[in-house]
């Protein structure tokens, strides 16, 4: 099955590397009680993404930089999403006194 | 100016219904303006049918066939109904009738209604009416009539309703127009069924088809479509079972009942059936109903009248009594004698309505008539023409009632209905008793102290003065020497009986009698009535009561409508609603609660089962989609 | 990418890269966990480099190692009054979501690995930043002139979300 | 297709709506001029094209077609016949008349408005869409506001006013669920049969449909449009609905919205599955009587005047269901016709009772009597609706009524009698409801009642002149519903024939 284990790195490589990424921050954001630390594993999720990305740019299409342009437009997006998110949780603990996401449970009517 | 009455007649009813927009939207702040504007207009209204009248009568090719014009109210594949003018000697005569009389009150109701409230908004009711009653009387078109129909009844129901803060006014309103409403039903399932069966509701297309309605249906059928238009007049004319309305519809201004519970609303029906005798006269069992209930309601309603004590119920009856002769003049196959007592009674009752409103003013309306008594000395005129109504109706020749009873009373003798007969004379004898009674407790006798009675105004007495004239001379247009009236007003062919001088005979020493027992009962032995009371006790609260039919129909409409109703509405609120609708409700909230424990509120938990879904997502696609390649570690194939 | 160093410099920067991440997660202090964070993003950049793709990998440095990271920090600080050591705990369903989080990515790593991609062998253009600055403000000129709204509709937002709340209003 | 006529009068109220988005929300009296502007301009045109449709022409005219989705053959097609106009003309004559039944709503006004104008929008673009995906859009647009209206701006009496918009909108859905069942599978028959796909009800009219499937489909429309109509047993959200309702929503809700019940039944079930509708049609008759009956006794029995008009007009709707089930030019037409009498009335009734209650808190029959000395004009207005409701002649709903028993007596004889009884007992309990409430003895504590007047009036002044024009000159409305029904009948008659008479 594995019928070229050579010590050659191929796009594969980066692609296994990177859902083990996604999915170390998917625990994390799914098992953790903190707000930041949801924010932060969303962001590990997200490099994980920008990784597979950039594994594409370079082995897909490498003069079109569609992976590169898009991890870039990915960057921005989380930036503001951060920014954001941030912004949300100190409101919220303005008002709450906490930022433990168990004590949030609004949705449910 | 005679053609173009002729031509015109339309204006006739358009005139009143003019004046009533008139009166409601522009003059309505000025009283005698609106009382102008009405009057004006049915007087008008009176030139026009005076002059058509004369045009009618002076062409004798309108007797077979009718003057008839039209325009198409509304049409669909299968159904074209018009509306129009039928112009023959009946409703010329009707239209002069009414036109006449409505005016002559309306004239009086200046005086009448004097002071009052409402004022210009009764006339404009009046107004509405005389449209509606005109337009039903040119009508050509059977449901052309019925919309009139109705119109004179919602009239009926707002004059009725006229002192509407009084509950019992109030109560006689509806109660009148549902009375008439079931009536109409039957009316209405008639005419669908003409429709349906002919294809047409033009009065005279159907006079033509139903000649040989055996082309289009059996006798069975046609049969049971007269009984059920027949139902309508049942109702409109106050006939037995019906008639329970009427009495109760004095609750309206005096003006009202004289003009539309007695000489025109209440005869639509009368006429009704005169437009369609054709059919009635193809189906003899139908027409063996009418002369039945005619006769029955006769006799029935006088006997009530004989204990009444209220004067305009008194009056109610005896205007049952003589819509029952003029039935029964239909159901033995005369227009003629039906038309010619529609016409006096017409100038008689309202002149007596008129009177005993003249004197309901004088007493600040005390109504028992056990309470007036000697008002003749105070108003001689009041009292002078409510006599001579009194005298007309009774039959004393050459009174207008006279004429018109007798020839209901020789017809249904020889037309060979002995048993009908015995009733239409009883009922003449007892006419003759409870009017004069009436008289004679109200007019003469003894003064009560307590009273102050004046006479009314000009403006009031002299309509009676000229219905009074019309009572007396009214009924020479048709005496059995000079058949005016037969001539023209009649259907089939024009027979000229000879005088039947038993009959006439009979009807007035019946009539002489009458008087002559209330003379004897109320003037010489004023406690007559009480003794004869005491002795029938049974029959005298039995009559008095009117025979508990109002109180049967008020146990029928508490108990079998009410308790219908109310059953149906829980059914609605406990079955329909409560068992199926919030059931069904109660289940879907149920299972909600059930699993709401799977709902947490909690975001994490939601994502993990949405990437949970996404995963199984994911793995169904994997499986299904492009056979695996193999696996490939670290390049490129 | 046969090359030894290549390959070396691959395992090696995984190796940082999942163990910090690993560490993100699983330590109890907060603060920790953010500076763990920093190493993580900082060997993703090593990895762009890998890829060829310096431009990004400075702005990984700049955004992620930089900003965001000091962002969180600060995030800790308005946040953060109890006991610092106990401040990422794992909450009720860690179990579920691991086995949930295992699975997604062993599917991804399965999928990854089963799926025949096809690439070429082009290498990619030494200087990136020129290309990428090129395309962007041709090609891509209307997405690159949204996202710069979006960032500035976000540092508004963010503003008026995180702005004190004045008793009075 | 020069001018968008149709287009403009649906935008009309958007355009309001637009402009209410910018006015500050406590300016009352300008947030309700623009509603009243916006609704009258829609209602001005459709009055001009009532008057300007060509009958002798006859058949679909304004007609405006954009192509929407090409694949699922969805076009936005408008265009009015005679059917449709009647029932457009209703809804924007109802809308504008609403806006001023609800001038004195104070409470977020804007919002009302708003909605209100959605609401209307939703309504007329059911009457003016010739596709039936672009009506069951409009449907839908309907019901949301109608929940939120009775939910912030309704009253709670018998039932709460959550209950109420829950039972109208669970109603509402239900019956649009079944709808979309019905419309989908007929138009993917229709694409397996054609091999195009068309969703215009001309088109869908054409297709050959088997005979056991239009059996299957006219039962699921008719669960839908029927309960829409409410149709008995699936009317109880009529009373309670209207009851619960805002003036305004019961005025729109039982003047036009069940109305859609009835036009789709025809328009749509009766036109693409004439087989289906012979095979159901006996059921719909019995349904249509019962009904009549049945709301006319319950109504009886009510004390709420909301409820006697609610279940009034669920006994109104049986006329309707009746003359769609005679299956003949004379009772369908009776059966439109009814439709917007019944609409012209029960919006005057329902901004009547609406002012009643607006003046004194109060809708309970026996805290009433002799009101019609205190407010003259309302009693006028009340008296006016009921003697409409019972089927006056010379006002709206007689000629409708008259040509449905028409319809319904040729073809089904006894069964139509007792629906005819309806008009004895309708007579009953709308006399005893005005009896009650408008006379009799005057009552001292509402002796301080302000009449109608100014604004106000404007329903009495609008649906009055329709009530008595329309009811005057039948022909007018006659002659156009007929135009509309007589050409749609002549093409399903001959599926008719072949199934032969019951």
């Amino acid at each position: 099955m594995i019928n070229s284990l050579s010590l050659s790195i191929g796009i594969t490589h980066f692609l296994v590397l990177s859902s083990l990424l996604f999915g170390i921050g998917l625990f994390g954001a799914l098992a953790k009680r903190n707000a930041v630390m949801v924010l932060i594993c969303i962001e590990l999720m997200l490099n994980a993404v920008n990784i597979n990305l950039v594994a594409f740019n370079k082995f897909v299409t490498p003069l079109a930089f569609i992976g590169q342009i898009w991890a870039i437009f990915v960057i921005t997006v989380a930036a503001a999403e951060v920014g954001v998110g941030l912004a949300i949780i100190i409101a919220i603990y303005r008002n709450r006194l906490s930022v433990e996401l168990d004590d949030f449970d609004w949705l449910k009517w | 100016m005679v053609e173009f009455s002729m031509t015109h007649a339309w204006l006739v009813p358009l005139l009143p219904f003019l004046a009533f927009a008139v009166i409601v939207f522009l003059t309505r702040p000025w009283k005698m303006l609106s009382a102008l504007v009405s009057v004006g207009a049915m007087a008008a209204g009176f030139v026009i049918s005076a002059y058509a009248a004369y045009g009618v009568f002076t062409s004798h090719s309108l007797i077979e066939k009718s003057l008839e014009y039209s325009v198409r109210w509304f049409s669909m594949p299968g159904l074209n109904i018009d509306v129009g003018v039928k112009l023959d000697p009946t409703s010329a005569m009707m239209l002069f009738m009414v036109t006449l009389v409505a005016s002559l009150i309306q004239i009086y109701s200046i005086g009448y209604m004097r002071g009052e409230k409402g004022f210009s908004t009764f006339f404009a009711y009046m107004s509405l009416f005389g449209a509606s009653m005109l337009l039903l009387v040119i009508s050509s078109n059977l449901l052309e009539m019925f919309v009139a129909w109705e119109g004179v009844g919602l009239c009926s129901y707002l004059l009725i309703g006229f002192y509407n803060h009084k509950i019992s006014a109030r109560e006689a309103a509806k109660k009148a127009f549902v009375t008439c409403r079931i009536a109409d039903f039957g009316l209405l399932l008639g005419m669908l069924a003409l429709q349906i069966i002919f294809g047409t509701l033009n009065i005279t297309e159907l006079g033509e088809k139903i000649a040989n309605f055996e082309l289009y249906t059996n006798a069975a059928t046609l049969t049971l479509v007269a009984v059920l238009v027949f139902l309508g007049p049942i109702g409109k004319s106050g006939q037995f079972p019906l008639h329970v309305w009427l009495p109760d519809a004095m609750e309206g201004p005096t003006p009202v009942s004289a003009l539309i519970h007695a000489a025109t609303m209440v005869v639509a029906g009368v006429y009704l059936v005169g437009r369609m005798l054709f059919m009635f006269l193809e189906v003899p069992e139908a027409q063996q109903l009418v002369a039945v209930t005619g006769a029955f309601t006769a006799l029935f309603a006088a006997s009530i009248a004989l204990t009444q004590r209220e004067i305009k119920r008194i009056l109610a009856y005896s205007t049952i009594s003589q819509l029952g002769y003029m039935m029964l003049a239909l159901g033995v196959g005369s227009l003629t004698a039906s038309m010619f007592h529609l016409w006096t009674h017409a100038f008689f009752k309202a002149l007596m309505f008129l009177a005993a409103g003249s004197v309901l003013t004088a007493l600040h309306h005390k109504a028992d008539i056990w309470e007036m008594g000697g008002l003749i000395k105070k108003m001689p005129v009041t009292g002078a023409t409510f006599a001579v109504g009194g005298l007309a109706i009774a039959g004393i020749p050459p009174f207008a009632g006279f004429w018109s009873k007798d020839e209901i009373l020789s017809l249904t003798l020889s037309g060979g209905h002995p048993v009908l007969f015995f009733m239409a004379a009883l009922t003449a004898f007892l006419t003759a008793f409870y009017m004069w009674r009436l008289i004679f407790l109200a007019f003469f006798g003894k003064e009560k102290p307590e009273n102050h009675p004046q006479e009314s105004p000009p403006v009031m007495t002299v309509p009676l003065l000229i219905l009074a004239f019309l009572s007396l001379v009214g009924g020479l247009v048709g005496t059995p020497w000079f058949p005016f009236w037969g001539e023209w007003i009649r259907f089939g062919e024009f027979h000229h009986a000879a005088p039947d001088y038993t009959v006439m005979i009979l009807s007035v020493i019946l009539g002489v009698i009458g008087i002559g027992l209330a003379y004897k009962m109320y003037v010489k032995d004023v406690s007559a009535e009480q003794r004869l009371a005491e002795r029938f006790r049974p029959v005298y609260t039995l009559l008095y009561n009117k025979y508990y039919i109002d109180e049967i129909y008020m146990w029928f409409n508490h108990t079998l409508v009410d308790g219908a109703a109310k059953a149906m509405y829980l059914f609605d609120i406990y079955v329909v609603d409560g068992i199926f609708i919030n059931g069904i409700g109660a289940i879907t909230r149920d299972t909600g609660s059930a699993l709401r424990v799977f709902q947490t509120g909690r975001l994490q938990n939601y994502a993990l089962v949405f990437f949970l879904g996404v995963l199984a997502v994911a793995v169904i696609l994997a499986i299904t989609g492009p056979a695996p390649a193999g696996l490939v570690w670290g390049g490129v194939r | 990418m046969d090359n030894i160093f290549s390959i070396a410099a691959f395992y090696l920067l995984g190796l940082v890269i999942l163990g910090s991440a690993i560490l993100v997660v699983m330590l109890k202090n907060l603060v920790h966990c953010v500076l763990w964070l920093a190493v993580t993003f900082i060997a993703v950049a090593g990895l762009y480099m890998l890829l060829d793709a310096d431009f990004l990998a400075m702005v990984q440095i700049l955004v992620y190692a930089g900003a965001v990271c000091i962002m969180m920090v600060f995030a800790v600080m308005l946040t953060q009054r109890k006991d610092m050591k106990s401040s990422s705990l794992f909450n009720a369903q860690f179990r579920s979501a691991g086995l949930v989080a295992f699975l997604t990515a062993a599917l991804s790593a399965y999928l990854a690995m089963r799926t025949a991609w096809t690439s070429t062998v082009m290498p990619v253009p030494p200087r990136t930043a020129e290309a990428i600055a090129t395309l962007m403000l041709t090609k891509y000129v209307v997405p690159f002139e949204v996202a710069a709204l979006l960032l500035l509709v976000a540092l508004i937002g963010a503003i008026i979300l995180a702005k004190e709340v004045k008793a009075d209003d | 297709m020069d001018f968008p006529i149709l287009s403009i009068i649906l935008l009309a109220p958007v355009a309001g709506v637009i402009f209410l988005l910018f006015i500050p929300k406590d300016e009352f009296k300008l947030i309700k001029s623009v509603a009243a502007i916006a609704l009258g301009a829609s209602f001005g045109l459709t009055v001009y094209t009532y008057f300007a449709y060509n009958q002798t022409a006859g058949g679909l005219q304004f007609v405006e077609r954009y192509p929407w989705i090409n694949d699922l053959g969805v076009t936005l097609f408008l265009g009015v016949d005679g059917l449709s106009l009647p029932m457009l003309l209703l809804v924007t004559m109802i809308g504008f008349a609403a806006v001023f039944a609800s001038w004195n709503v104070s409470e977020r006004p804007r919002e009302f408005m708003i909605l209100f104008m959605l609401l209307v929008v939703g309504v007329m673009g059911t009457f003016v869409a010739q596709d039936l995906f672009i009506f069951l859009l409009f449907y839908e647009v309907v019901v949301i506001p109608i929940y939120i209206m009775v939910i912030i701006w309704g009253s709670s009496k018998r039932v709460t006013k959550e209950y109420a918009g829950m039972k109208l909108t669970i109603y509402l859905l239900i019956g649009s669920a079944f709808l979309l069942v019905g419309v989908i599978a007929v138009f993917v028959r229709a694409l397996i049969i054609t091999g195009v796909p068309d969703f215009s009800f001309t088109g869908l009219a054409q297709v050959p449909f088997p005979v056991d499937f239009q059996i299957y489909m006219f039962a699921l429309m008719l669960l839908g449009f029927g309960s829409l109509l409410s149709m008995w047993p699936f009317h109880s959200w009529s009373p309670d609905g209207y009851a619960g309702a805002p003036t305004a929503v019961s005025m729109i809700h039982a003047g036009v919205l069940k109305k859609i019940g009835g036009y789709g039944l025809i328009r749509i079930a009766l036109y693409v599955l004439p087989a289906g509708a012979q095979f159901w049609a006996p059921f719909m008759a019995v349904l249509g009587v019962a009904g009549v009956a049945y709301a006319a006794f319950a109504a009886l029995a009510q004390k709420d005047l909301k409820y006697v008009i609610g279940y009034s007009s669920v006994s109104h709707m049986g006329y309707v269901l009746l003359g769609i089930a005679s299956l003949n030019v004379i009772g369908i037409n009776g059966a439109v016709a009814t439709m917007f009498g019944h609409g012209v009335m029960a919006a005057l009734f329902f901004s009547t009772v609406g002012f009643i209650y607006e003046k004194t808190h109060s809708r309970w029959i026996p805290d009433f009597g002799g009101l019609s000395q205190q407010v003259p004009r309302l009693a006028v207005a009340f008296l006016l609706a009921g003697l409409a409701s019972l089927g006056l002649p010379g006002l709206v709903t007689f000629v409708p009524e008259f040509t449905t028993f028409i319809g319904a007596f040729k073809v089904y004889g006894g069964l139509a009698v007792v629906a005819i009884t309806g008009v004895i007992l309708t007579a009953l309990y709308i006399l005893r409801a005005a009896a009650n409430t408008m006379f009799g003895p005057k009552r001292a504590e509402w002796d301080h009642l302000v009449d109608i007047r100014g604004p106000e009036m404007v329903p009495l002044v609008v649906l009055g002149v329709f009530l008595v024009v329309f009811g005057l000159l039948p022909s007018l409305l006659m002659d156009m519903v007929n135009n509309g029904v007589a050409p749609l009948v002549a093409e399903i008659s001959d599926v008719l024939q072949i199934g032969g008479r019951f």
